[in-house]
């Protein structure tokens, strides 16, 4: 199943396409070009961080501390800056640093002492979110209330064009743009592939697989401190409880896009197509008036039948085949 | 001979996956008391075969009929009800299971002790098998005990070794041999696949040659010669002989400075080995199965640690490093566990062949680079493959091999350690990497050859060290080189001309 | 009744085409979180009016309740043509940037439940400002007490660390408490994060690591009924430990019936939420409400716009207020069965 | 003494030791942890997940995954809630939850044996469908106000031990024994441990892979009764995210999530130390807002102390083994002299 990603990713450009043609004849206004590239902010969390879990995932392995990584970095812009006193450039910097420390703690657990991936980034996601609530407590301003008063250039961050396109596109381009040549175009995504594939060997042909296993988590971290930052300016308040409701729809977007979920196999530009296509699929039906708390049957539904479509094909296309012309195949005898 | 009913009739049997036709219309009879080998070259569909008569996999047209009985649709559990056992090419333990449960696992009588009857035919084999290791830790010859011993203790009627013995050594043939000789008499019958084509006299009724999908020879063993094995091997129309001949020359290397000095070193199962590796030649490893052959060669390379003593590699003290920077001074390993360590199961040919390669370039891929590198080592080795974005995983068992083999030398290396080298690889292709070998014997390059085939060891290497139970117990030089010292050198009781282990 | 139904056509700019006719104007109606008893009861004040008055009513939240998807569910609602907005939101200052764009577009946004800043919205339907559900909750619990004067060990149990109205409740709650009642030590604050198995195990391990407790307010939907079931299952009435705090009268019945609790507070969420839409509504057909305004809703009684002020606001503007609901309950023995939500 | 040195190697037993390091550590603290009192109740508390990891290891055993068994509690619960609540039959309500759980458990098992799609999407979307089949069922509504009879069954006593607790308990037994030491029991984690080769000996894969799932569902179902009889209500979002945990606690006892390994007990093991994580905070009076932070430290050092204790343990396993096959110097003469 998903073996043939370029073929995977051709069904996903379809069902994206399609989408938007249904939705806008359901609400024209969903055709509006602005409304669409205005809506990636409302996704770029899930789609960066889906980059870089697809690297993740690809070495075989799995992360799900991103969401509360998320808040970490969020609750350190907002204590950096507004407690502490630091320039908010700065303040984001080393937010976004810590983001990538988170993850090279979860990457040396995992590719170094050899734990499941799972549990470990589990444990990092109360961890990371723990400190981010315990940071807030110590540092006395109010948990529930959120840190605000950035400056307009922080939350330009999130608001500014670049010729007239969002930041927020701009910046899913050029994140998508940064995992696409790590893992596709450079020595070191292939080690990533080979890992993943088979760790013995790879170590055996003399890759360091530990180093590369744990880069892929600091990598995944950092998006997940990126993410943190533009979610922060998005919403012009830092809080520990950011990206706690990410962690479903990031695994989702990595396996929709054909990412096999233990590893060898995949690519970020699937990723890349899912995230879009559930991220309109989430204005389009709400546009089209169904309620958010349904969406849930869409996404579910379109995850499992996208999936058994182009799995059982093979074997339905021989199926058919065999009913067509049900005796003989091709071949003479000896 | 007795004849007895028929078992198994094949008939017109097709079987192609995806464009790739596989069998075109193989027709086949097995009858009680009959030993077939099935002999062909890697790739011919052998296992195949045997994978669709016990239904693996499913036949696209042909039909099947077991003990006269037509199968219509056939499914592994069908086969097992019809006393259909297959020992696999590749052993498929559970890793996680003791020795006992695997020998367990799926058994349909209940009645019979299992244990009592394991033991009895291990003590009948001579093997050494301890009922409670995990089976993650068996090494790979030892897999292949274990498959062996499962298949005979099924009291199959039908019973079918796909290469049984591509990791055993001489010792560990010639006692299974002595049970598929009994199981023949009680009226099994079995097929029997090898590349070891000395086998195919020693042990069959009759024989069966495969090739390109296609059943191009049969007839009572009687009737055949090796000659004429490797004559029916050789692909269609090809004018080229078989050179069955490997060159190698006495030369005098003491005074040369080795590329590989092993001085005295010991770790996990070997202690106190000593040798050296001179440009340009062959360096053998006997010993039986067990005997920690493969534990010297990791520790060489980097994987497992040397406790004392060192290993230098053109002078430089190579004892600590790890793999990558054993790689980087210019050592190369093919592992005896092609699927645990050799191949990337899910990724293409072409990145199964540059794995290693690409490490020395750049950081950016040269797609360009890569397809030349995998379409020279396809040609040079004929790896059979349909397009180099094919997965490894649909290549036959010897092509696997072969690729990874062309990854090792890809990387031009100065020494190569190879451990079991030509496991599960056909005749012709075998003749083919030893020409490589002799290449790369000219070019100046130097190999440590572990291997369980006598024959190998004796055609292809210049000197030879023997290992018994974790010693160098013995030495032989070029002209002491024969079977008869090889086996004996093994068994711990030949005394070389140079002595080893008297400790 | 029906006073403002015939309010003049006004264009409001974003729903161009919107006349007199009622049943253009779509409210969207957002909860905190869906999947809630509260938000659900206040969910179906607000259809039951919709559907007496004519206009739509689109409920809208999700099972998670955070920021970026409340900002997600605004946004989608500016690009989907809604008239008006009624949130409760989750976070006092997250939601300013997607409702100025609201604003901008036209689209009118009126707060219930809990607030946003009042720059943001021209009314908050509020329950009662956190002064005032903050005292009632340690009123609640004073009054079942012997001597509530005395020193007494008393314990908050609600969601978690990070939700806006509960922890200001409980904020303002302390300083009632070391105000009117020194005496009273608060040992513990645990949070059950909206988690029913969760909060009946701590429940459970707040009686039995606290053996001297006396009372336990429980200001949160889920935390409340898995303390008292906690108490039933330890073998405690309301004699043993008071525990009190807001949820609906529908999920506290069976305690109050059996004896675990003696009483516990909600406001009527229902016309919380009916009360919400209305001006939603309202609004968005084009009328102004300044502060000062009365406003006669059918089936309610009449309800006044006061200013930012009664919640402690800074900010001050004309058509911007407080609608603040006429009454809180307490729900006991005697009244829980008058109740359904 | 052998026997017990072989417990002792067993991956459940270290599991049990971190167990009860946890209670000692803390009941060094606040002695009322150690009480037997607390130890009933962690194990009450802990019953749903227990059942919960039960089920979901049949499905890791095999090598798959299961994530939406929060969505068939959830499901179940407020299935059989509404039932209850409207005056049927517990027996009724029981059956049904069963059937729901049996019904999606097996809709998940034939889309992963039959549509070929991974078990991780397959689940994933299942738990997605089925929570919103939940709202639209309940209207959005909780499930209040359950009968008294039922919320009973949960607090019901034998000899002063919890009805339940004593059915769990003694289910959890005969599930490791049936897959212990039955033969079709141990075709699980064959399946998981290597599907091929399971193939080759005519193991029904397919059809086993599909008890796993329908078994998972059951278990989720049966976790829902307890979850609807141990609290009383169900809201919309009941077990909501509990998957992880159950991942977790299935792992920290031993299960591997790559399939073949891992034993039931060792996965209840593993759900009373997530769960009594919680309390344990509560005992040692820890500032709530640390609670995270303490659970998320302490699942790593689990984890993390565990895996380099068994890879230890490994290695010694292996140079034993390596160094009894090596000829050493006192026995080399001998041989010589042979
Ligand atoms: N599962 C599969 N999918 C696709 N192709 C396959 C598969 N299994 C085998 N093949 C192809 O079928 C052909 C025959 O393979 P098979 O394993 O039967 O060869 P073999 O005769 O056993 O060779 P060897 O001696 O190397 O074991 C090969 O070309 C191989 O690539
Ligand atoms: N417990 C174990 N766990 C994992 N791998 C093991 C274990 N024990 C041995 N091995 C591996 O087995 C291999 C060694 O095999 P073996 O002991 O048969 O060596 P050998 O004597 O050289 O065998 P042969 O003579 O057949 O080559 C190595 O790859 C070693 O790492
Ligand atoms: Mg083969
Ligand atoms: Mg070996």
């Amino acid at each position: 199943m998903l073996s043939k990603i370029p073929k995977w990713n051709m069904a996903l450009l379809i069902i994206l396409l399609s989408e938007i043609l249904i939705f806008g004849l359901i609400n024209p206004r969903f055709w509006n070009i602005s409304i669409l590239l205005n809506s990636f902010n409302d996704f770029i969390g899930i789609a960066i961080i889906g980059f870089f879990v697809t690297l993740v995932m690809i070495t075989g392995g799995i992360d799900i501390s991103g969401g509360s990584i998320i808040g970490l970095t969020s609750v350190l812009v907002g204590i950096l800056s507004q407690v502490v006193g630091l320039n908010i450039w700065v303040a984001l910097v080393l937010a976004i640093l810590a983001g990538g420390l988170c993850g090279l703690l979860n990457g040396v657990l995992i590719a170094y002492g050899r734990v499941q991936a799972m549990v470990i980034t589990l444990g990092g996601m109360l961890l990371y979110s723990g400190i981010a609530i315990v940071l807030v407590g110590l540092s006395g301003v109010s948990a529930y209330e959120g840190i605000s008063g950035f400056s307009q250039g922080f939350s330009n961050i999130a608001y500014g064009t670049v010729f007239g396109i969002p930041n927020s596109v701009v910046l899913f381009v050029v994140m998508f743009v940064i995992a696409y040549i790590l893992l596709h175009r450079t020595k070191y995504g292939r080690f990533i592939f080979l890992t993943g594939i088979n760790q013995n060997a790879a170590e055996y042909s003399g890759i360091n697989t530990k180093k590369v296993i744990a880069s892929t988590y600091v990598l995944s971290g950092i998006s997940a401190g990126v993410a943190g930052v533009m979610l922060t300016s998005y919403l012009g308040s830092a809080r520990a409880d950011f990206g706690g409701e990410y962690l479903m729809p990031i695994l989702t977007v990595v396996v929709l896009g054909g990412t096999l979920i233990t590893g060898g196999k995949g690519g970020v530009v699937g990723t890349a197509l899912a995230s879009i296509i559930v991220g309109f699929m989430q204005i389009g039906l709400q546009m089209g008036g169904v309620s958010t708390q349904y969406i849930g049957l869409a996404t579910g539904s379109l995850l499992i039948i996208s999936v058994a479509i182009l799995g059982i094909s093979p074997e339905f296309k021989s199926n058919v085949r065999k009913l067509v012309s049900p005796k003989k195949i091709s071949g003479g005898k000896v | 001979m007795k004849s007895g009913g028929k078992l198994v009739e094949l008939e017109g049997i097709h079987k192609s996956f995806g464009q790739n036709k596989v069998l075109k219309g193989v027709s086949l009879d097995l009858n009680e008391y009959e030993v077939i080998s099935i002999i062909g070259g890697n790739g011919a569909g052998k296992s195949t075969l045997m994978k669709i008569l016990t239904g693996v996999h499913k036949v696209d047209d042909g039909t099947i009929k077991i003990n006269g009985e037509k199968i219509k649709s056939f499914n592994p559990y069908l086969a097992h009800e019809k006393g259909i056992y297959l020992v696999p090419q590749e052993p498929l333990l559970f890793p996680n299971m003791t020795v006992e449960q695997n020998i367990s696992i799926g058994f349909s009588s209940g009645k019979i002790n299992i244990k009592e009857e394991t033991e009895k035919i291990v003590e009948e084999l001579g093997w050494k098998i301890d009922l409670n290791r995990l089976a993650a830790s068996l090494t790979i010859a030892e897999q292949q005990q274990l498959e062996i011993i499962k298949g005979l203790l099924r009291n199959a009627k039908i019973l079918i070794l796909d290469e049984p013995t591509s990791a055993l050594t001489f010792s560990e043939t010639k006692s299974l041999f002595k049970v598929i000789h009994k199981l023949k008499a009680d009226g099994v019958g079995i097929f029997y696949i090898t590349h070891r084509l000395d086998e195919v006299f020693e042990i069959s009724t009759h024989a069966v040659i495969l090739r390109d999908g296609r059943v191009t020879l049969r007839g009572d063993i009687k009737d055949f010669t090796k000659d004429l094995l490797i004559q029916g091997l050789l692909p269609e129309g090809s004018d080229n002989e078989y050179k069955d001949e490997f060159e190698k020359k006495n030369i005098d290397r003491s005074k040369d400075v080795p590329i590989l000095k092993v001085d005295n070193i010991s770790g996990d199962g070997f202690r106190n080995i000593s040798f050296d590796i001179f440009k340009g030649e062959v360096v053998g490893i006997a010993g039986l199965v067990g005997a920690g052959r493969t534990e010297i060669a990791e520790a060489i390379y980097g994987i497992t640690k040397v406790h004392s003593g060192e290993v230098y590699l053109n002078d430089k003290n190579i004892t600590k490093l790890g793999i990558n920077e054993t790689v980087r001074s210019g050592l190369a390993y093919i592992p005896e566990d092609r699927f645990l360590h050799g191949i990337f199961p899910i990724s293409s040919v072409r990145n199964n062949i540059t794995a290693q390669v690409i490490k020395r370039g750049r950081a950016f891929l040269n797609t360009k680079y890569e397809k030349e590198v995998t379409s020279k080592y396809v040609d040079r080795l004929r790896i059979k493959i349909s397009d180099q974005n094919q997965e490894i995983m649909s290549l036959s068992g010897g092509n696997q091999q072969k690729a990874v083999i062309a990854r090792i030398l890809s990387t031009n290396p100065q020494l190569i350690i190879m451990d079991e080298p030509t496991r599960g690889i056909d005749a012709t292709s075998r003749s083919d990497i030893y020409s490589i070998i002799t290449e790369l014997k000219e070019q100046g390059f130097s190999i440590l050859l572990i291997s369980s085939d006598l024959e190998e060891l004796e055609r292809i290497s210049d000197r030879i060290y023997s290992i018994y139970r974790g010693n160098c117990n013995a030495y032989l030089g070029f002209n002491e080189i024969n079977a008869t010292n090889l086996m004996m050198a093994a068994f711990g009781t030949y005394e070389g001309s140079e002595a080893y282990a008297k400790v | 009744a029906c006073s403002s139904n015939d309010g003049d056509a006004a264009a409001d700019g974003e729903s161009g085409s919107s006349d007199s006719d009622a049943s253009d104007i779509e409210v969207v109606f957002i909860p905190k979180m869906t999947g809630n008893a509260f938000f659900e009861s206040g969910n179906d004040g607000a259809q039951a009016m919709a559907e007496e008055i004519g206009f739509n009513v689109k409920y809208d939240g999700t099972p998670e309740g955070t920021v970026a998807n409340q900002v997600q569910i605004i946004n989608s609602a500016v690009s989907s043509g809604a008239d008006a907005i009624a949130i409760s939101s989750v976070s006092s200052d997250g939601l300013n940037q997607a409702l100025q764009k609201a604003l901008d577009a036209g689209v009118e946004v009126v707060t219930w439940d809990s607030d946003v800043d009042p720059e943001y919205r021209s009314v908050y339907v509020n329950q009662g400002t956190p002064e005032i559900l903050g005292a009632m909750l340690v009123d609640m619990a004073a009054e079942q007490m012997d001597d509530p004067d005395g020193e007494q060990q008393v314990a908050w149990f609600y969601s978690s660390p990070t939700v806006p109205d509960q922890n200001s409740w409980v904020d303002y709650a302390e300083k009632y408490i070391a105000d009117k009642y020194p005496n009273w030590e608060v040992v513990t604050k645990q949070f059950g994060e909206g988690d029913e198995q969760k909060s009946l195990q701590i429940g459970e391990s707040i009686i039995e690591s606290y053996p001297d407790l006396d009372a336990v307010i429980a200001p949160d939907s889920t935390a409340l009924p898995a303390m008292a079931q906690a108490a039933e299952n330890k073998g405690l009435s309301a004699e043993d430990l008071i525990i009190t705090g807001f949820a609906s009268p529908n999920s506290m019945r069976q305690f109050i019936e059996n004896g675990t609790i003696i009483n516990h507070g909600l406001w009527d969420v229902t016309d919380q939420g009916a009360l919400a839409v209305y001006i939603a509504y309202h609004l968005a057909s084009g009328n102004e409400m300044k502060v000062g305004d009365t406003l006669e809703v059918p089936g309610m009684a009449e309800v006044e716009m006061e200013p930012n002020s009664v919640q402690g606001y800074d900010y001050e503007a004309e058509d911007s207020g407080i609608i603040v609901l006429p009454e809180r309950i307490v729900f006991t023995e005697e009244n829980t069965n008058d109740y359904d939500f | 003494m052998q026997k017990f040195k072989n417990i002792t190697k067993k991956r459940e037993f270290r599991t049990f030791v971190f167990l009860v390091a946890i209670f000692v550590v803390v009941g060094l603290v606040n002695s009322g942890f150690l009480s037997l009192g607390n130890i009933h109740d962690s194990l009450k508390s802990s019953l749903l997940y227990i059942v919960l990891a039960v089920g979901l290891t049949f499905v890791l055993l095999t090598g798959n995954i299961d994530i939406s068994v929060g969505g068939i509690l959830g499901l179940s619960a407020a299935v059989s809630g509404l039932i209850l609540r409207d005056g049927g039959s517990i027996l009724l309500a029981i059956v049904v939850a069963i059937g729901i759980g049996g019904l999606v458990g097996l809709i998940n098992g034939l889309g992963v044996t039959k549509l070929k799609i991974s078990s991780f999407i397959m689940t994933l979307g299942m738990l997605e469908i089925t929570r919103v089949v939940q709202v639209i069922y309940t209207d959005g509504q909780w499930v209040e106000n359950l009968p008294v009879a039922f919320k009973q069954i949960a607090q019901i006593n034998v000899l002063g031990i919890n009805l339940l607790s004593i059915l769990v308990v003694a289910g959890l037994i005969l599930v490791h024994l049936y897959l212990t030491k039955n033969k079709k029991g141990r075709y699980f984690s064959a399946i998981g441990d290597n599907k091929e080769g399971a193939i080759l000996l005519g193991i029904p894969v397919q059809r086993y892979v599909t008890y796993s799932f329908v078994i998972s569902g059951v278990c989720s179902a049966l976790a829902g009764l307890i979850f609807a009889s141990q609290i009383g209500f169900i809201s919309t979002t009941a077990g909501l995210g509990i998957e992880m945990t159950v991942i977790a606690a299935a792992v920290l006892g031993g299960v591997s999530l790559s399939g073949g390994v891992g034993s039931v007990i060792g996965a209840g093991i593993g759900a009373i130390i997530m769960i009594s994580i919680n309390s344990a905070l509560i005992y040692m009076k820890v500032p709530a807002f640390w609670n995270d932070a303490i659970s998320g430290t302490l699942l790593i050092v689990i984890v993390v102390s565990d895996a380099l204790l068994a890879r230890k343990a490994n290695k010694q396993a292996k140079k034993e083994r390596l160094r009894a096959r090596v000829l050493h110097e006192e026995e080399v003469s001998v041989e010589y002299a042979k």
